[in-house]
């Protein structure tokens, strides 16, 4: 194991660590606590993976916006408040079938020869991924712009106090 | 002559956004443009079904005459050249047909004079149902037959739905919403059958074309004949009232009002069989001739079964249905005797079975419109104050029950000699027996309701209507010219039979 | 990396984006417009940009390497422009009446043209994916739209999450295809896949079989379509009708573009996944829908049983079967809108929706009752209308492709659909009104409809017309295809 | 006018029933009289035709004349064949002699009913249904073809219908018509059958005269032939009432009386008899069994029929079983080959059997009174009744030498050279049962005292209406049987007598056998003497046997149960078969195979909407389900 | 360096988690997490075959960042609408939102 195996793995606890916190805390502000450890692991496997941009918009759109959102979001909604469990009476199920749908996918996954070097990541820079983003993607980026400004709107119409509310 | 064809097509569809125009004060200005369509229509096919002899077109061994054919969808697709074509032609079998639908349309207009309801709207149903049934009768293109054939259906819940009645018996009652819904669904079901056939019949004759003409001249492999025959078969049987898928058909002609009865067991059930002809055993020979003897047990059984449900009925409307189902037997036996004389007979009681039973359902429709009451117990002597209504109705009675003279009689007996002659003795001797029974459930109707001392309670009936015996009169005209000189009839109907593959002598 | 990028060939959308931004402002600008004319403006937007993709007519060029601009696109681009204009025009007096934030209403429509118009150009799963958001997230605004209406807020809710979960698989599996083939190009995918894929075998089927998941929760497919009915009951009226002909269609588009060029090669391993897919869409559409009471959910699981038809068309892949799944998805939704056409005004003017709440109508509004009649026998597939002569030449095209036994699989559910459709036809026939009252004319309303109705008997009747350009359409994707994968590839008889 | 003009006979009176039909109402008299036009015309042109026959006739030996127009005809497609029907007529000596009962007693029916019928409601009905009738049976006399022989026999039964249920008003008049079609349509049944089988292994055509001949080559199988012709003679057994098929006639009397006087007398009941002779070759060339059937059912007719007139007291019921006995003799001769003796007795049954119906007729339109218990003494009031009844009664007992005495002497001497012993006894026994009923019948009518004397108070002789188609029949009934001898036939004019006239297939002469001659008129005679002493007066003695034989005559009484067999049939078993058949559609067919059906989608709808259970995790998990199932499918089937 | 198989199992086991969150937890904000869940797995997967496998176009990296994108406004979305529904129903528990069923 090099050590940067070792690294990947202690990384890869944290963020399944972070994930399985996140589906199986009482609390829910726990809940969200994890998530932002989850988030800053998968941060850091961008970073193995040599995508350091990849990991700073994670950490800025996830670990920032996304989480106070949902802070919010449950502070709003008074989350804690609620009495009766976290869990729906589904959980047997649903453990069997993420089980199975993981073993399933980690077979696929291991069973491919996938080809191209699966050894080696291949650093991109920033710089590409700048210059693509507005010339290649160009379509893409502008139809996100128009998903952002949707969903903009859309928050506001629906989220925002009427008279008389 | 072929744009005629097409106004048979397109009159009743053209007046339907006419009636529509028509402001829902003035029902008599509907019910006249109703009689002035019928008429035409009438005209038309009486002239289709005249000059047909007279032409002695190509027809090149499908005795098909005033052709028409308009592309309306080729090259496209997975169809080749003339893929789908508006198709319109006239052959043997579908002159008399289309004569016959012509006689009951201007029937029927008369007899439904007195619908008050939602007058205009009846006249679009009803004409659409028409229309449906002139397509089915003369398209030459299997998309457009079954287009029509599905036309000839869709109007049939509403017209039974909102202008029929429910009927309560001892036991059981058959709300009218009942019977609309069972007769659609079934036929509807039905189709899907023949949805099935006409595809499979496409892929396997590769020619890229629905036109029937051509179809016919594919070579089909013989095992796939055999099973998509029944497919057919089956689905167009629903309609022809086969045994055991006929019960819609006594139950929907006691829910649905006089005229449409007039059509739907007069006319329409003729597409079921017209279908097996046309498309079943003509382009299906191999089929028909391997799933023939079912057929026959079908028909047989079907026009025993009927024949004695009938005798068991006192409601005249479930009589009358019954009846049909065993006269749809009758042309199934001659179909499936595959013979000449048999088919021929069968395309005769088509049109003999067509007349008679609008003609008994205009009767009972005369009858219920006044006493309100069709179980025929509890009338008695009402020939005494309706003898012209009791008169018809014995005609189209005996005529049902095979009396020389009258249109049935030619019609069956030549469908039993079909059927001895393809070797069913049995069945040829049950179809006799049948129509034995078919004159003990019309004697006893007769008997029952229309003789014997008059019931006092029914003192007060009155002669039907002038509408009405109009209509009477002209459907027994068409009776005795059947049964008189049939010549006419057989002379269009063998020309064609015998170009028919897989039909001998 | 040197693609050309002309913007030009992308004028409607941003035509259909900017008209958007414009409605806001001019709500906001100009209180005295009124309401219901915005409606009428934003339909005019999306009338102009439909009229506008008309210069790409016989075109075929590319957008870079992520759009196709050519007889397919163009197609769609007026079909869905055409269905947005149609869904202006239907809401005005329903926005008018009962929603809040007219503006942003309208524009969110104009939004969803613009990404089902992406879906139908993208021959890249990226650009793909995006414009699928962006008409996604504009209906999961539009179905929670009316704010004080607890269904229309259940329903968002359910569609929101449902969708973002299905996305997520849908994400999944183009990863493992994108692992699998190494680009997201469907071109490329199909040339890789047409070549020896023994090796990656594992993560193709697996990301084929997600993909075909969450294509399967887009376009409603059973088991993917338990939204479908509580969006569909929720939503305000014409957003339904939005969700069902627009998400449906363009979905749709997307499926059988990204099936035809990327996926052909494997036809025989998906196919019959389709086909289970379809059968079990329609059974339950079908067999469910005769258990309705709310003419929405009705018309929710029936749309569901067409969905089961048009999978057919996916099943029986060819150009012949996108030929014909195009055309009965335009008959569909013709038929569609005109069915929601005759719901929306009834709504209008009654507030009601549960089918007995019908009963009658044909005293009171005998054109609305025949409109909706004719819809609804046009959806049954009954002839003279739409919905028979495309079914049939859909299910013929399945046929042809060796599929007869799933033809007849759908012929006999499309008999069963029969059943719940006479069921409102009887309420309206049959029923006797709870008052008498006549139905005021809205004039504007029933020429919507009567143009609807008029496509439903032109689509019957002579559909000849609209399948040549269907076909035009079609033809692109599949000679595209012949270009870069060969002859062989092709399953065109 | 010749034989080619044999269409007019039948003719004549279509157009009649035509006219009649129309503008019936509308004519002067309703139009009686065209009707007696039109079957006096056909009458008076039987003469042309006898005369044309006699006039080809070569020495002894007749040439039939046939003539047919085509109906329909079409190709057989592949066969080569043309399958054609046609209209013809088919004239011989068995045509003339039918022709001839048929027009003359029509035509007296007819001016009697003139009387009879007087007054009725549908007086003009009347004679617009009897000239239908009289088209009809001509027709079907003439036929030269089944085919057209079915038309007219179907059409007679059809009359027959109408005019027994001519007061349709009473019940039983309803009933009894019915009855009558029904019970005779099941013979047709066969009938149609015999002819479909005739046609279907014979030479391609219904022609009465090819068939015969192509069986008489051989053409058919032995036991096919014999099936077929059995089928035919059911359609006989039907039409002519025998057994079991003889329940409708009794009942026929619901008619007016000139209409069981002309057709279930002297016409259409004899029509079966006729169609067996007409076939007779095809019954010769068959298995003897078929001839044998003939036979015993003819026997036993006549007896059950015997038996069952000693105990009837309506006056037209007895007629009709003396009816029945007739013909049930008919048949036995039918069934000895003794074709010349059926005929010659179906000839003078004609007469004496239409003449003691009229007579009837006369008795019940002067007294309005038809059951003998109720009646006597009339002799006094209506002497030319009497005297004519007289002479039918005497007639059908068989007394020298009025007719019905030559005719089944001739029967009984066939009977007794062709037949074993056994038949000839019976045959004698019913001789004795036959002179018992109809004395019985004579005396209780017309003499002794009058039982009710308010009845017999404004009983009256008829017009001249009634009186003189009485007294010309009586005549003929007297006379008519002298044609058996051949001298009486030269002089009339026929070449080799009346025997050689009517039997077509070489010699078959009458024979005279004095010791049957006098065995059968001692038995007949006996019979009558005896009735006349049983039921004289006050019929004591007879009721002191009908005492003794309570159960036998309890049974004769109710007419052997038949008709309650019969009753238990139809209402046991045909209706409760009908019943269950009309329960098994609806509930089977219906309920449970169309409904379940549909309600098997309803359910599984029900079923399946209740996995929509409204929440998101329990779509989450179809989604992922259905993923699931996918993928590990996929991966399973295609890697 | 680490094989690609290592990230995508993580990637999977992510996803298999987020799966089951969705699927077994009950309140609405909860599941959303659950969802961003597994995108982040989508995202990782993404990543990984770009740099490993398609590193000259690293369409991977491309479709990783609209990925967030895209789930960030989501998550704005969703949140706004459970907002609203808390607001009228006071409820954010999903399986006590069933007003439509069957």
């Amino acid at each position: 194991m090099t050590y940067e195996e070792a690294i990947f793995y202690v990384i890869a606890a944290v963020t399944v660590a972070g994930g399985l916190g996140v589906v199986t805390a009482r609390n829910v502000v726990h809940s969200a606590l994890f998530l932002i450890l989850s988030l800053i692991g998968v941060a850091a496997v961008f970073v193995l993976l040599a995508s350091e941009f990849l990991a700073i918009v994670q950490v800025l759109v996830y670990g920032g916006a996304v989480t106070i959102l949902i802070l919010f979001a449950m502070m709003l909604t008074r989350v804690r408040d609620i009495a009766g469990p976290m869990d729906g009476p589904q959980r047997p199920i649903a453990a069997l079938a993420a089980a199975v749908f993981l073993g399933t996918t980690v077979l696929a996954v291991k069973e491919t020869e996938w080809r191209g070097n699966t050894e080696e990541a291949t650093v991109v820079s920033i710089d590409q991924i700048g210059d693509v983003l507005f010339t290649t993607w160009a379509m893409p980026f502008e139809i996100a712009s128009l998903v952002l400004m949707v969903a903009l709107i859309g928050s506001i119409v629906l989220a925002r106090g009427e008279e008389g509310e | 002559m072929e744009y005629v064809l097409l106004a048979l097509i397109l009159i009743p569809l053209g007046v339907c956004p006419l009636f529509m125009l028509i402001p829902s004060r003035y029902p008599q200005l509907s019910r006249y443009l109703a009689a002035l369509a019928g008429g035409a229509l009438f005209a038309l096919s009486l002239l289709v079904f005249i000059v047909y002899q007279f032409d002695a077109g190509a027809g090149l061994g499908t005795g098909l005459r005033y052709e028409l054919q308009w592309d309306w969808l080729e090259n496209i697709g997975f169809l080749g050249e003339n893929g789908i074509t508006f198709y319109l032609g006239v052959d043997g079998i579908g002159a008399p047909l289309v004569l016959l639908n012509g006689v009951a349309i201007f029937a029927a207009v008369f007899v439904s004079w007195n619908i008050t309801h939602r007058t205009k709207d009846f006249f679009v149903l009803l004409f659409l149902l028409v229309s449906g049934v002139y397509g089915v009768f003369i398209s030459q293109d299997l998309f457009f037959f079954f287009f029509w054939y599905e036309v000839a259906v869709l109007p049939m819940y509403l017209l039974i739905a909102v202008w029929g009645a429910s009927s309560q018996f001892g036991t059981f009652s058959r709300t009218k919403e009942y019977g609309a819904m069972k007769l659609t669904l079934m036929l509807v079901g039905g189709s899907v059958l023949i949805f099935i056939g006409i595809f499979a019949l496409f892929v396997e004759a590769g020619a890229g074309t629905f036109d029937m003409v051509v179809l016919r001249e594919q070579a089909l492999d013989e095992d796939f004949q055999k099973w998509v025959f029944p497919l057919f078969m089956v689905g167009f049987g629903v309609l022809a009232g086969m045994w055991p898928l006929h019960t819609w058909s006594p139950d929907g002609h006691v829910a649905a009002p006089t005229g449409v009865s007039m059509l739907h067991a007069g006319v329409l059930m003729k597409l079921g069989a017209f279908g097996i002809l046309r498309v079943g055993m003509t382009l299906l020979p191999e089929g028909a001739e391997f799933w023939a003897p079912v057929l026959m047990v079908l028909g047989v059984t079907g026009a025993v079964y009927g024949s004695v449900s009938a005798l068991a009925q006192t409601d005249l409307k479930y009589m009358v249905g019954y009846s049909s189902v065993s006269h749809m037997g009758f042309v199934l036996m001659g179909l499936a005797s595959m013979t000449q004389i048999g088919v021929n007979g069968a395309v005769l009681q088509m049109f003999a079975h067509g007349v008679m039973t609008a003609l008994m359902f205009t009767n009972v429709g005369a009858i219920y419109d006044q006493a309100h009451v069709r179980d025929m117990t509890q009338f008695g002597g009402i020939a005494k104050r309706m003898p012209r209504h009791s008169a018809f109705f014995a005609i189209a009675g005996l005529s049902s029950l095979g009396l020389p003279g009258l249109a049935g009689f030619v019609a069956e007996f030549h469908i039993f000699v079909g059927v001895f002659r393809a070797g069913y003795w049995w069945a040829g001797g049950l179809g006799i027996l049948s129509a034995a029974i078919t004159a003990t459930y019309v004697l006893r109707m007769l008997s029952r309701a229309y003789f014997g001392p008059l019931n006092e309670k029914w003192a007060d009936l009155k002669e039907m209507r002038l509408g009405e015996q109009f209509a009477a009169v002209l459907l027994i005209a068409m009776i005795l010219f059947m049964g008189l000189w049939p010549a006419p009839f057989i002379d269009r109907i063998s020309d064609t039979v015998e170009m028919i593959p897989g039909i001998t002598g | 990396m040197t693609a050309s990028l002309e913007w030009g060939l992308l004028a409607p959308e941003f035509l259909l984006a900017g008209w958007a931004a414009f409605i806001i402002l001019i709500e906001l600008f100009w209180g005295g417009l009124g309401k219901e004319r915005l409606g009428w403006l934003a339909a005019l937007g999306a009338v102009a940009a439909g009229g506008l993709s008309l210069i790409w007519v016989d075109d075929a060029t590319q957008f870079g390497e992520l759009a196709d601009i050519n007889d397919y696109t163009t197609l769609f681009r007026v079909f869905f422009c055409g269905i947005g204009a149609t869904i202006c025009v239907l809401s005005a007096r329903y926005v008018s009446d009962r929603l809040l934030h007219p503006g942003e209403y309208y524009a969110l429509i104009l939004l969803a043209v613009v990404g089902a118009n992406g879906m139908a150009a993208a021959h890249e799963l990226l650009t793909a994916y995006i414009s699928l958001e962006l008409l996604s997230f504009s209906l999961y605004v539009l179905t929670a739209y009316a704010k004080f209406d607890l269904r229309s807020n259940e329903a968002g809710l359910k569609y929101m999450l449902l969708g973002a979960f299905s996305s997520a698989f849908f994400l999944y599996g183009i990863g493992l295809i994108y692992g699998a083939t190494g680009s997201t190009q469907y071109a490329e995918i199909g040339e890789v896949l047409s070549g020896d894929t023994s090796d990656i075998e594992w993560g193709m089927y697996l990301g084929l079989a997600m993909m075909i998941g969450g294509l399967g929760f887009k376009v409603a497919a059973v088991p993917f379509h338990m939204y479908t009915p509580d969006a569909y009951e929720g939503a305000p009226i014409p957003i339904t009708a939005l969700i069902s002909s627009l998400s449906k269609a363009a979905g749709f588009a997307f499926f059988l573009k990204l099936f035809a060029v990327a996926f052909l090669p494997l036809i025989d391993d998906w196919r019959y996944f389709i086909a289970g897919l379809s059968v079990a869409t329609m059974a339950v559409g079908n067999l469910v829908a005769i258990q309705q009471r709310n003419i929405k959910r009705l018309l929710a699981y029936s749309s569901i049983g067409q969905v089961g038809y048009l999978l057919l068309g996916i099943a029986a892949l060819s150009q012949d079967a996108a030929s014909a799944l195009v055309l009965h998805m335009i008959g569909y939704a013709v038929t569609n809108l005109a069915a929601f056409t005759c719901v929306i005004l009834y709504y209008n003017w009654t507030g009601k929706e549960e089918i007995e709440e019908y009963k009658g109508l044909a005293d009171r509004a005998p054109y609305l009752a025949l409109g909706l009649t004719i819809a609804l026998f046009s959806l049954a597939g009954m002839p003279l209308f739409a919905g028979f002569t495309t079914k049939f030449i859909l299910f013929q095209a399945a046929a042809e492709q060796d599929l007869l036994w799933l033809a007849g699989v759908a012929a006999f559910f499309s008999f069963v659909s029969l059943y719940y459709y006479l069921i409102v036809i009887r309420e309206m026939y049959l029923g006797e009104p709870e008052e008498k009252t006549r139905f005021p004319t809205p004039w504007l309303g029933y020429t919507a409809l009567t143009a609807l109705i008029a496509g439903v008997f032109l689509m019957g009747l002579y559909p000849k017309p609209v399948f040549d350009i269907v076909e035009d359409g079609t033809n692109t994707i599949f000679v595209s295809e012949e270009l870069d994968g060969g002859e062989d590839l092709v399953g065109v008889p | 006018m010749g034989m080619d003009q044999a269409w007019l006979i039948p003719a004549i009176p279509a157009a009649a029933f035509a006219i009649l039909l129309i503008f019936g109402p509308y004519l002067p008299r309703k139009g009686d009289w065209l009707a007696i036009a039109a079957i006096g015309a056909s009458f008076v042109l039987v003469f042309p035709m006898l005369a044309d026959l006699l006039d080809q006739a070569d020495g002894t030996t007749y040439v039939a004349g046939e003539k047919a127009w085509e109906w329909l005809s079409f190709e057989l497609a592949g066969v080569g064949e043309t399958f054609e029907i046609e209209i013809g007529f088919y004239v011989d000596p068995i045509t003339i002699v039918m022709l001839a009962v048929v027009t003359l007693v029509a035509l007296m029916v007819q001016v009697y009913s003139i009387a009879y019928m007087k007054g009725d409601l549908r007086y003009g009905w009347y004679f617009t249904a009897m000239s239908l009738f009289a088209a009809s049976m001509l027709t079907l006399v003439l036929a030269n073809n089944l085919l057209l022989l079915y038309a007219g026999w179907e059409a007679v039964g059809f009359c027959s219908f109408l005019l027994i249920g001519f007061w349709w008003e009473k019940r039983s008049a309803a009933e009894a018509a019915k009855k009558a079609f029904i019970t005779t349509r099941i013979g047709d049944v066969g009938l149609l059958i015999g002819i479909i089988m005739l046609w279907h292994e014979g030479p391609n055509t219904f022609n009465i005269q090819e068939i015969i001949h192509f069986a008489e080559e051989g053409g058919y199988g032995n036991t096919y032939l014999t099936a077929a012709v059995l089928f035919l003679f059911m359609g006989a057994l039907g039409k002519s009432g025998q057994f079991p098929l003889h329940v409708w006639l009794p009942d026929a009397m619901e008619g007016p009386t000139p209409v069981s006087a002309l057709i279930h007398a002297a016409t259409m009941v004899v029509a079966g008899v006729y169609l067996v002779a007409r076939m007779l070759p095809l019954f010769e060339v068959a298995d003897p069994i078929a001839l044998d059937i003939v036979l015993i059912v003819g026997l036993t007719t006549v007896m059950i029929s015997a038996t069952m007139g000693l105990a009837a007291t309506d006056i037209k019921r007895v007629i009709a079983y003396s009816t029945l006995n007739s013909l049930g003799l008919m048949f036995v001769a039918l069934g000895s080959s003794a074709v010349a003796a059926a005929m010659l007795y179906l000839f003078v049954h004609g007469f004496f059997k239409a003449l003691l119906f009229l007579g009837a007729g006369s008795v019940i339109h002067a007294t309005e009174e038809q059951d003998m218990d109720r009646l006597g003494g009339l002799a006094a009031k209506m002497p030319i009744t009497a005297a004519t009844f007289a002479i039918g009664t005497l007639a059908m007992i068989g007394i020298v030498p009025l007719s019905g005495f030559w005719a089944k002497d001739e029967v009984l001497v066939f009977a007794e050279e062709e037949q074993n012993i056994i038949v000839y006894l019976v045959l004698l026994s019913s001789l004795v049962i036959t002179g018992l009923y109809m004395m019985r019948l004579f005396v209780r009518t017309f003499l002794f005292a009058p039982r009710v004397q308010e009845t017999y108070a404004h009983a009256h002789e008829g017009g001249l209406l009634i009186t003189v188609p009485l007294l010309v029949l009586g005549l003929l009934a007297t006379v008519g049987g002298f044609v058996v001898f051949d001298e009486v036939g030269e002089a009339l004019g026929f070449p080799g007598g009346f025997a050689q006239f009517v039997f077509l297939h070489g010699a078959h002469e009458f024979k005279f056998h004095l010791d049957t001659a006098i065995t059968s008129t001692a038995l007949a005679g006996g019979g009558a003497v005896a009735g006349w002493v049983l039921w004289q007066d006050k019929a004591a003695l007879a009721a002191h046997i009908r005492d003794a034989f309570a159960p036998v005559s309890a049974l004769l009484a109710n007419r052997y149960y038949i008709d309650e067999i019969y009753q238990f049939a139809i209402d046991r078993i045909v209706l409760v078969l009908g019943g269950i058949i009309a329960w098994v559609d609806r509930v089977v067919v219906n309920d449970t195979g169309v409904n379940g059906s549909a309600n098997l989608g309803y359910f599984a709808g029900f079923e399946i909407k209740f996995l929509q259970t409204g929440r998101i995790p329990n779509y989450a998990l179809a989604i992922v389900a259905g993923i699931l199932v996918l993928s590990i499918v996929m991966l399973v089937t295609q890697v | 360096m680490i094989p690609i198989d290592n990230f995508l199992v993580l990637s999977a086991i992510l996803f298999s988690l987020g799966m089951y969150g969705v699927l077994a937890r009950r309140n609405a904000v909860l599941i959303l997490m659950s969802v961003e869940l597994m995108l982040q797995a989508v995202v990782i997967n993404f990543v990984a075959f770009a740099v490993y496998l398609n590193p000259e176009t690293f369409t991977g990296i491309i479709f990783a960042i609209f990925v967030i994108v895209i789930a960030a406004a989501e998550v704005g979305l969703a949140l706004a609408i459970i907002l609203r529904l808390f607001r009228n129903r006071q409820i954010s528990n999903v399986d006590e939102a069933d007003l439509m069923k069957w």
